[in-house]
């Protein structure tokens, strides 16, 4: 059905349709209305799960993947500082191969302290061993939150999903989402049926300690799997368009105004929305590439869609300080095109149609370089 | 589903029943598999590990080798507890009667787990937390820990001109745990097996949080020879430094007590840990031993 | 695309007012888009709150900036400048028992389309409590038709419940007829 | 045999990460740290207190010519001597590997 | 070396001595700012402030406006002992004799921050600590810490159909924090400042780790009118739920009792985050104040 | 004095020479033996400092932070799973521009647990404002010590550095080193002069909470920092050598063999001296790269370096999960020439001089490409 | 306002970040919060007991025409009404701002 | 560059043995790297311990698969195949009271340049204990003649301090005379 949610009371519902039997989390700004909403759930009954309300975020993650080894969905979600302090527990649950599936309501990493919305506490998670999705808008996080279940609990792939969205640009705005049914939800993700339960009827130990003479093999079954993910995240999306007719490109990328298009930028998340918006108004030799999955990066994708573009522009709202744009990087290392690194946005810094005006003449621009978007330094 | 199983070779009957099994690779002398066996043997199969980053991590799971014999999980050195909570809450959802029981070392859980522990205890899970307390990090070569005793040597708080050994005396955390609420608090001592078997019993019957603080003579770090850790356990309670108690439900009790208190040199000096300490360092360390006995006494029956 | 600004004070609702509106819009059929102004809303600091109505769905996610219509749950409010960056001619819906003229001279509104209607009164009547969130709904559907006052009805109703279901969309009934 | 036996798992299931398969350190024979063995001399009683000490679970109690005493698996005994402390019969003795 | 210095404009004489300044961004009837400046003028201006991420931190730092009157360092939630730690064994250092103070919310301190506090404790670090508990996270919309009351609404102890409000009952962290040895542990209220600022003063004398434990009726979370602030600070004493001790170097005494108990339905009705409680939920809690008392008047003179 | 010590010794006797005040450590495998002689030293007398022996490795970058806010230097050491309960501190002691020196000694972040080393833990800490200096054997992280308090302090940097040296591959070695006296390293990093300072006769305030009004530009100050940092780190790097009489290029970068060479290596770290050795014996057409300042990145030296090479090949110790080895991706985005990646080395996988000798190969095919170096899957 | 501050900072320190100026809260005028004004009449006694509590420190004990009063600094007062509550006078009232 | 293995048992002191040898190395001028088997070593159980000796500072930072030479501290490694790797012709220094012949025959040495010297019964002899770490250097010394004996007693003397210091020198001097 669609209805005006908010998109944070709509995260909670469709987790709550999936239906984990535990959920272990910590309040921070601003990830609080999509756990809070669910411990309202599980008070209502609404929920058949544990809510546990930890003492802090590693112990969230920590509870979370306790749980979910034995052999039940179990929840969290975060942000920011909580992000950060889960960032050890994070990699142990991808090494693990818990495919626990979480949100992150993106908020920029302290110091300063601040609130606000960008990419600084999602990005240092980039090599860990967790799929990454960034969500555009409120309908794009309910039905990413359906297909991160099937594609995390693949057996080819057994890895954690991380669910972006934008912070308070996403997790506290009201739309219209269409919410599917929670039998349609059921149906599509199904069981989870894990390789390896903590059982006491069939024992298993998780957890090894590994040495040089074995370690790095545990690392390559892991990328092994991170490539494997690329096609089920395609399958799984073409199958979810089926069954809810929805499209979502092939999972990893989506394109707006591509065709015929001379130039175009290439981001991810609640940007993106804008981007359309001015694109709409009147631009026509500009396109969007729109990053669904960060991780696995969708590098032949890029390669593929980049073919023939005069230019292209990254925007991202994240700086990897002493080196620039970690996106722009991350992408000019694939495509051949030149490429326009654009960093703004930061904290919640509002990123202006004007803003997207300077950003679209600058790629037309056909230049390789740098520019921060929205500074008031000088 | 495609269930693993593997035969492993030489397993015969008797190992094959063993819930922690040989081939571990603790130091020659360690007692930490002795606890470790003592608690499962005592609760039995039915039963979930959760164990932290440790000398017990180490000697268990080396991949491709695991001495375990009940389903054990291991995730990082200071969520313990956190982990436990996750299992226990997971396996009352799926409505499964079993044991959960974490156990740690005194670095995971005096200090890097403290937090993690109180709050399962805050949260009330019915998990039996077992810390086996070396008195120090010994997996990372012997570091001072919050439950290093007052003038241990170890390699950060080392006898030098300036310092001599640890400075603090060992936090008091079963004390903590109790004043916290935690519904079944004890110590024991590898040299009292019978005592400790009933101090896990116990746990196992009362629901909600539990926790067992088990000193763990190690030979390696206190530098003793690898004989002789039952006598250095037998020691540490008949000097009166090691004390059992237990605390049920708040109520206090000591659950055994020395007919005649041991000099607690006769236990210092068998350690060459403590081989540096001056005489009045050792009757310092005498005193605290009378002071906390008069303390302990004056607990007793006491609701705390 | 109409943009909304609400002003008013921590703890007085104000994004509830807009969740309302927005889902109201909805129920007319069109899309909205509703969100308060980021940030830690301490209990009687001026806060705002925001709102888009539109033909199609909205994908603009800028602040913002020039919005078409104010919404001022307090009269107060005004002597801290919130007409900033309304548009030429836009409206203005105060809370307020003064009259559009006397807050026009008292605030310097000329140029933009005032109404005044006082909801605080009718408030502590019905709901027993200054609460002015919900009625100044009413007004807003009266004064600019942008949302039928049946589609702020039907979601005042869906957001409450017990006896505030009744009292609210009482309370928006009242303040619709009022307003001009 | 490390990688015999990750094979082997590796057979059974896509993914090895994450778990192991219990009991498998009976494959790490613990027997070469000795440098000093155990032997059981026939003032064993077989009470059976060496055994309950014995941290590798190396000692077992068995009728040995119709008489029970400790027997001890020098596959994983690793020659620490608590079960000679212990013992209160001195019934065991030390000897250099 | 190029100091900075940035005249204030509008700096009285008046405000210029506050140590806690006007234009701090509390909520209306907020009680932080009372418990921060009677704390601050009670040790003067030689002080240093470590501070969590918090109500304080966001109403006292606002760039670039900022409340405070003496050098205060904030960096993260739950590391404000740690921070403290950390100033208070430089300033040993460079040879100063400041008073070290850490301000850090219930949350930052019973929760996420505890293991920092007992770890600053353990190393017996000269340091007051002080925390104001408003029985939630406040600064994020009220969710549970493992310091709200029993019952309570907060966001992440809602009341449902199912569970009605928090489940558990307070951590007792004064308590623990005795247990552990710190020198000097108390509880204080704004109902009852002269009694506040002794404390403060007796803890400055001490050296060592000093904890103050200081309940913060908080109108926004426990849904009062901001009028009532201090009725309600008075209430939780007058009904025996907040309990004015001190623990001076283990010994346990009462510093108010009330003439004569007033129930604590009076107490609870005044707030709204405890209108959906039962009679029977009521009585519980009225039940848990007379334990408590008869375990805290049992505890007066022992040592702990 | 040159003499044959194990180097987590001589970084133990060269920061003592430096003198912190506050040393707050938490031991982790292998960080251990560098503090736990500290802890000597300061048991001994030798060094007048506070050592805390904190309760974890949050706490012990939260109390190095709080010595060091007070206008002292502050110390810590740590590694791994101890860095990433570090993460959320780290970033907060960058943003809150106090230049401290810590050392890491790299070993792989869990799970499976191990202890040997790659780059898995410090990689993740590349976006949030620390300098990274790898060292490549003990007389290198001697002198990048005393070199890094210069460089962080300096009034137009004033952002901490992290120095990385290879777990066991270096913290556990023993060779000969020239240790300096005590006297010139003083007079080289001279007094610790912040800004500011908490002080109660000069009251300021650290730590404050921004707004999308004032946040980003604080990114830029920092973003602006790191750049002058380059500056910084090359005059230092002069300075250093004048007075110490050892070369350490300009500081960013170092080559070998490069003059003349069709190919190059770019790589960090200690296993630049196996590369050195088997280029000794038998390679005249690769040269090596060796990147000293991964952060900031030295991008306009390795387009200047790498102009005319025919290919590189880029070896790093760590994996970007779903994307690749990172630091062959950064190369990537700046230069011209084709880039053959290669990962391998992880936790303690020894790369062999075979490995070498394939790598080199590899190189000479002139393209790009990815590989796994020292694997035994398949 | 914000703006001229930072610039200010900027224009002494080559990096702002880290620190800031105390007492530069005083520039945040908080009287714009208050929905209800305290007003301190005639009964006042002067005996402060308001200004121990008012969390803003707005309340100052003045001598006002020979007399010893409560004033209230509105700049910053934000009307929480905790001085009327304490008041054992009751010498404050409220109005509508 | 000569590179050289140690064999003994966790808390034997290889590492220091390996150390001793480095710093003696870089005493006759030469170039040297010592390092422990990276890992955990736990009491008892065997462990390695390498040590690089060359004319020019030691690049090379692989672990070392076909040493030179090998040390055993204790005869009783050679059960579980110790000389893996070592060069065909290769020295081999044995801890044992059995001659080079009898070693040879019981564990397969073939091919080996095997030299075996009791230090046990002098180290028990000398320092009162089974601690043959730095005794065996003599041996070394006298077999190899890679490092002298002056410069492997100078090292052994600043390592040690008290009467350990002498005792030990006495040691390797003792075992140094010993050996052939
Ligand atoms: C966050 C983190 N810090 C440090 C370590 C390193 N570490 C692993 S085990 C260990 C010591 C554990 O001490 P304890 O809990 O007392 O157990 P023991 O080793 O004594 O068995 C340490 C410090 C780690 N694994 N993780
Ligand atoms: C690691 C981390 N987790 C969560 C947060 C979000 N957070 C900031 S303040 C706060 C609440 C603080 O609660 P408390 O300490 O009780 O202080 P109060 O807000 O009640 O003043 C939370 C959860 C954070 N900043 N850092
Ligand atoms: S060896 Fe000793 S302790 Fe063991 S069974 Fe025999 S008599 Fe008992
Ligand atoms: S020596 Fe130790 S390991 Fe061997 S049997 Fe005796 S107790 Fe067991
Ligand atoms: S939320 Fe509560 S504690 Fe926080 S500032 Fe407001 S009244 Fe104070
Ligand atoms: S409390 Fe009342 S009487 Fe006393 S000074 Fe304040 S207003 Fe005046």
């Amino acid at each position: 059905m669609k209805k005006v949610v908010e998109i944070s009371h709509a995260i909670a519902e469709v987790v709550s349709k999936v239906g984990p039997k535990v959920i272990a989390a910590y309040p921070i700004t601003p990830q609080t209305h999509i756990v809070e909403r669910l411990s309202e759930l599980v008070a209502n009954g609404e929920l058949d799960a544990e809510y546990l309300n930890v003492e802090s975020e590693h112990s969230a993650m920590s509870a979370t993947m306790g749980a979910q080894a034995c052999g039940v969905r179990a929840y969290t979600a975060t942000a920011s500082q909580g992000l950060a302090l889960m960032h050890e527990v994070l990699s142990v649950v991808a090494g693990e191969r818990l495919p626990v599936v979480i949100h992150v309501a993106n908020r920029t990493l302290s110091a300063p302290l601040t609130i606000w919305n960008d990419w600084s506490d999602s990005f240092p998670e980039r090599d860990n061993g967790w799929l990454q999705f960034y969500a555009e808008n409120g309908q794009d996080v309910v039905d990413t939150t359906i297909m991160a279940y099937r594609i995390a609990e693949n057996h080819n792939v057994l890895l954690p999903v991380m669910i972006n969205i934008d912070g308070f640009i996403l997790s506290h705005v009201y739309e219209p989402i269409d919410m599917p049914d929670t039998k349609d939800v059921k149906d599509f993700v199904g069981e989870y049926n894990p390789i390896v339960k903590l059982d006491v009827n069939d024992v298993h130990t998780i957890g090894e300690y590994a040495t040089p003479d074995n370690f790095q093999e545990f690392k390559e079954e892991q990328w092994n799997a991170m490539m494997a993910a690329k096609d089920v995240i395609k399958s799984v999306t073409a199958e979810f368009k089926e069954k809810f007719g929805r499209d979502h490109g092939d999972g990893l990328v989506e394109t707006y105004n591509l065709d015929g298009a001379k130039h175009a930028i290439i981001t991810m998340g609640s940007i993106v929305g804008t981007f359309k918006h001015f694109i709409d108004q009147e631009v026509d030799d500009v396109g969007i590439i729109k990053i669904r999955s960060f991780r696995p990066f969708p590098r032949e994708e890029l390669i593929e869609l980049t073919k023939g573009l005069e230019s292209v522009g990254v925007f991202e709202k994240v700086i990897s300080l002493g080196l620039g744009g970690p996106l722009a990087h991350e992408v000019r290392s694939v495509v051949k095109t030149p490429v326009m690194s654009f960093v703004g946005g930061l904290s919640g810094r509002d990123v202006t149609l004007n803003d997207v005006s300077h950003i679209f003449d600058k790629i037309r621009e056909k230049k390789s370089g740098f520019e921060w978007i929205g500074s008031k330094l000088k | 589903m495609d269930r693993v199983k593997i035969e492993v070779m030489h397993m015969n009957e008797r190992y094959e029943k063993l819930l922690f099994k040989p081939g571990h690779t603790a130091c020659a002398g360690c007692p930490i598999p002795i606890i470790v066996r003592t608690v499962l043997n005592t609760l039995g199969k039915n039963t979930i590990v959760a164990f932290g980053t440790s000398c017990l991590e180490i000697i268990s799971s080396q991949y491709p080798y695991n001495a375990w014999g009940v389903p054990a999980m291991h995730s990082a050195f200071e969520n313990t507890a956190a982990i436990a909570s996750g299992i226990e809450a997971a396996q009352k959802k799926l409505g499964n009667k079993v044991n959960v029981v974490a156990f740690a070392g005194d670095g995971g859980t005096f200090d890097i787990g403290l937090q993690a522990l109180s709050g399962m205890v805050d949260r009330g899970h019915n998990v039996l937390y077992v810390v086996y307390d070396n008195e120090s990090y010994a997996n990372t070569g012997i570091q001072r820990s919050s439950a290093t005793p007052f003038g241990a040597w170890t390699t950060t708080s080392p006898v030098g001109k300036k310092i001599h050994g640890n400075k603090t005396f060992k936090k008091p955390l079963a004390l903590m745990m109790a004043a916290q609420g935690a519904k079944y608090v004890a110590t024991a001592s590898i040299s009292n097996l019978p005592d400790f078997k009933r101090k896990v019993q116990r746990a196992a019957e009362i629901e909600g949080p539990k926790f067992i603080h088990v000193l763990n003579p190690c030979p390696t770090g206190w530098k003793f020879d690898s004989s002789l850790t039952v006598d250095v356990a037998k020691l540490s309670v008949e000097t009166g430094l090691w004390v059992l108690f237990e605390i049920d439900h708040g109520k206090f009790r000591i659950t055994y007590k020395p007919k005649e208190f041991k000099p607690v040199r006769d236990y210092l000096m068998l350690q060459r840990r403590f081989k540096h300490l001056t005489d009045e360092e050792i009757n310092k360390i005498q005193e605290r031993v009378k002071e906390d006995w008069s303390m302990y006494e004056g607990l007793e029956g006491v609701k705390i | 695309m109409k943009e909304i600004r609400f002003h008013g004070r921590g703890g007085q609702g104000s994004v509830t007012a807009v969740e309302i509106l927005a889902v109201a819009a909805f129920k007319d059929g069109k899309y909205s888009q509703a969100f308060p102004k980021f940030g830690p809303e301490r209990r009687g600091a001026p806060v705002e709150a925001y709102c888009r109505i539109d033909d199609k769905f909205i994908n603009l996610r800028t602040q913002i900036y020039e919005p078409d219509i104010l919404v001022v749950l307090n009269e107060s409010l005004l002597e801290i400048g919130i007409t900033k960056g309304l548009k030429k001619g836009g409206t203005i819906i105060i809370n307020s028992s003064k009259s559009p003229e006397e807050l026009t001279k008292q605030y310097g509104l000329n140029g933009f389309d005032v109404h005044s209607v006082d909801v605080t009164s009718k408030a502590v009547e019905i709901l027993g409590a200054n609460i002015v969130n919900t009625g100044i709904l009413g007004a807003f559907s009266k004064v600019t038709g942008l949302v039928s006052l049946n589609s702020i009805i039907a979601a005042t109703d869906e957001k409450f419940s017990g006896d505030l279901k009744e009292k609210n969309v009482n309370l928006v009934k009242t303040v619709y007829e009022m307003a001009k | 045999m490390e990688d015999d036996l990750k094979k082997e798992v590796e057979k059974k299931v896509p993914n090895a990460g994450g778990f192991m398969i219990p009991g498998t350190s009976l494959l790490n024979k613990t027997g070469s740290w000795r440098t000093f063995k155990p032997i059981v001399t026939d003032k064993c009683t077989g009470c059976g207190i060496c055994a309950t000490y014995c941290p590798e679970n190396a000692i077992e109690i068995k009728e040995v010519d119709g008489k029970r005493r400790a027997v001890i698996d020098y596959d994983y005994c690793k020659g620490c001597l608590i079960c000679m402390n212990v013992c209160p019969f001195k019934a065991i003795k030390k000897v250099i590997e």
